[in-house]
């Protein structure tokens, strides 16, 4: 099975599923920036195949904003004298994401079994052979019934290539915003300013996508040490600071992000 | 002789003759033939006619033939024994039946189980764009357009088809397992709770590798 | 127990698999199975393979089952018993369902798109031997044979008849919706199979247990 051997995701729900349950790591652990990245792979694809779907999307938003508050709150500073309410929110937010993948993985599991019983059944070959030449005089007309259009199923069915079992070669389109490039952006532009509050740092955004990007690649920067995050206020603005450590080699950092 | 030996004679003798019947109907028949179709043309109880394809099914069994009769998508067909499928797949060449990916079993679960759904709430469950995933499903006619949504947007719902059942052995929707029964366990609760944790165990600054209990 | 005995028993175990296999073949088949072919598949004499079938028609005609297994056009096929022809007569008249089944609508709309074609490019296309559905559609009237290939075989090429376009409504195959804009190369059905797949990314500076390799 090619799938064991290159382990691949199917979208965010999938990857993080696997990521908790078989890797058994925790939000802390994991790179977000991936996960929001499947997230915003998604997202671009439906708005490429014009099939933009608010509801969706807001879901989808929902979920990597959940996953970054989670971590977020691992992350910075501050976190034991957390609001209340703020808290409760949070809560919430964690239980909304735990029940989506909770159902995500009962499907998952019932594909398995759907697989198994396909399997069982493709061992058996019905019979759809019909009547004999002796019965011509009253049989039906098989194409009562049968449209245009299942004509034209039946073509496209019988037409397409059969997919052969590879190993993964399917790369989707390279995505505008990444969080490794916004890695790269802040690498760029964070020397030259020093310190320069959050808020500054993604007036020129204008996607809300863009900002959850740019604020993971700076969670990002400052687990690898390269920058300080002082937030003085609850609820206030982020300062952030440029102050890599002796032992941060920033072109590593850049390699780092772009490999995940 | 008394009548009431003719009687049950004749009896057994009709009741063979339906079984017969039975037999030559689902030979020619092109799809699996409802209990209904038969108990129709054989002018007899549906609950009987069930009782006699049970029977047919269990002789055939017992006699170890290389056909089985079965219940499948609201009827009865005759299919071959699966123990001889080399046989058969070198006798049709070479099967391509497909086989469906995980991708496609994931979206036909959730279509089965949560039919009539939109395509957006197939995409909110799995979390990835099903387009591509459901035009598949509906070109192999395991899925169709079963209605339309009331909402504003009108959306196209989904449901599973009679080639669906076939597909995967079973009489009816009502035979899919209980979804009930496939809700994770504790432990994946648990393990998910714990990925997910609000509050950090480990300290921030000494982020080293993940002690598990 | 001698080893003749032992021998005895795994023949008769053999020749009863043999049995059930020529069963199941001849289940599933559209056309008379020559006995040479069956010989074939189960690597074993013709004149056995006669005798088997012989006596499978044998014990269907004694255990008085709906179906028979005759000799026909120099082989076997499964037909009704004659005495069920009323049965069988009611059910055809009656049966609202009736259709092409999935493999044959596919190998009619192979033909209406790719006419004309002959037997073995549509064998290409579907993977299995096409011969038993060509001649129930030929036999129907859906399709007929519309000319000869120029090439050395000259072998016999298929058109949809007059017939067919009447019945789906159509005034010539021209007017069939068009189907190229669906049709996605090789590289593309993997993908649509699987949905989109992302691979994963753990941090390795901080994700301890996972090892990367």
């Amino acid at each position: 099975m090619v799938d064991v051997a290159t382990p691949v995701y199917e979208g965010p729900f999938d990857l993080l599923l696997q990521l908790i349950l078989k890797e058994q790591v925790d939000i802390y652990e994991v790179n977000l920036s991936t996960i929001v990245d499947a997230y915003l792979i998604e997202i671009e694809r439906m708005q490429s195949e014009k099939n933009l779907d608010l509801d969706v999307i807001t879901g989808f938003l929902l979920i990597a904003a959940t996953l970054v508050d989670l971590k977020a709150r691992r992350l910075l500073p501050n976190q034991s004298d957390m609001d209340l309410d703020e808290e409760l929110a949070l809560w919430e937010e964690r239980d909304l994401l735990l029940a989506r993948l909770l159902e995500a993985k009962t499907f998952k599991d019932v594909a398995g079994v759907f697989s198994q019983l396909a399997e069982d059944a493709d061992l058996s070959f019905p019979r759809a052979v019909g009547a004999d030449e002796r019965f011509a005089d009253v049989m039906p007309d098989l194409l009562e019934g049968t449209s245009v259009k299942s004509l034209q199923r039946a073509a496209i069915r019988a037409l397409t290539p059969r997919p052969v079992p590879v190993v993964d070669l399917f790369h989707v389109n390279p995505i505008k915003i990444t969080v490794a490039d916004a890695v790269a952006e802040l690498l760029d532009e964070l020397p030259r300013a020093g310190r320069i509050s959050f808020r500054r740092l993604t007036a020129d955004l204008g996607d809300r996508i863009e900002v959850i990007v740019r604020f993971l690649a700076l969670l990002e920067l400052f687990k690898q040490g390269a920058i300080d995050l002082e937030q003085p206020e609850r609820f206030g603005d982020i300062e952030v600071v440029w102050s890599p450590g002796d032992d941060v080699d920033t072109d590593s950092i850049l390699i780092d992000a772009y490999d995940g | 002789m008394t009548d009431e030996f003719i009687d049950e004679t004749e009896r057994a003798a009709r009741v063979s003759e339906y079984k017969r019947a039975i037999e030559a109907i689902a030979l020619v028949s092109h799809d699996p033939v409802p209990h209904e179709l038969l108990a129709q043309l054989l002018e007899q109880p549906t609950a009987l006619v069930e009782q006699w394809c049970d029977e047919l099914a269990g002789v055939y069994r017992q006699e170890n033939h290389g056909f089985r009769l079965v219940r499948v998508a609201g009827g009865i067909r005759y299919q071959t024994a699966d123990d001889l499928t080399p046989y058969v797949e070198r006798f049709l060449l070479h099967d391509q039946r497909a086989r469906l990916s995980g991708a496609a079993l994931e979206t036909l679960a959730i279509v089965a189980y949560k039919q009539p759904i939109s395509r957006a709430q197939v995409a909110a469950i799995r979390g990835v764009d099903p387009d591509g995933v459901l035009r598949t499903l509906q070109a192999r006619g395991y899925i169709d357009e079963v209605g339309r949504d009331d909402g504003p947007g009108q959306a196209i719902l989904f449901g599973t088809t009679d080639s669906f059942l076939e597909k995967l052995g079973l009489e009816s929707v009502d035979d899919l397992p209980a979804i009930a029964e496939f809700i994770p366990g504790p432990d994946v609760v648990e393990a998910l709770e714990h990925g997910l944790r609000v509050t950090p165990e480990i300290d921030v600054t000494t982020a080293g590798p993940h002690q598990d209990d």
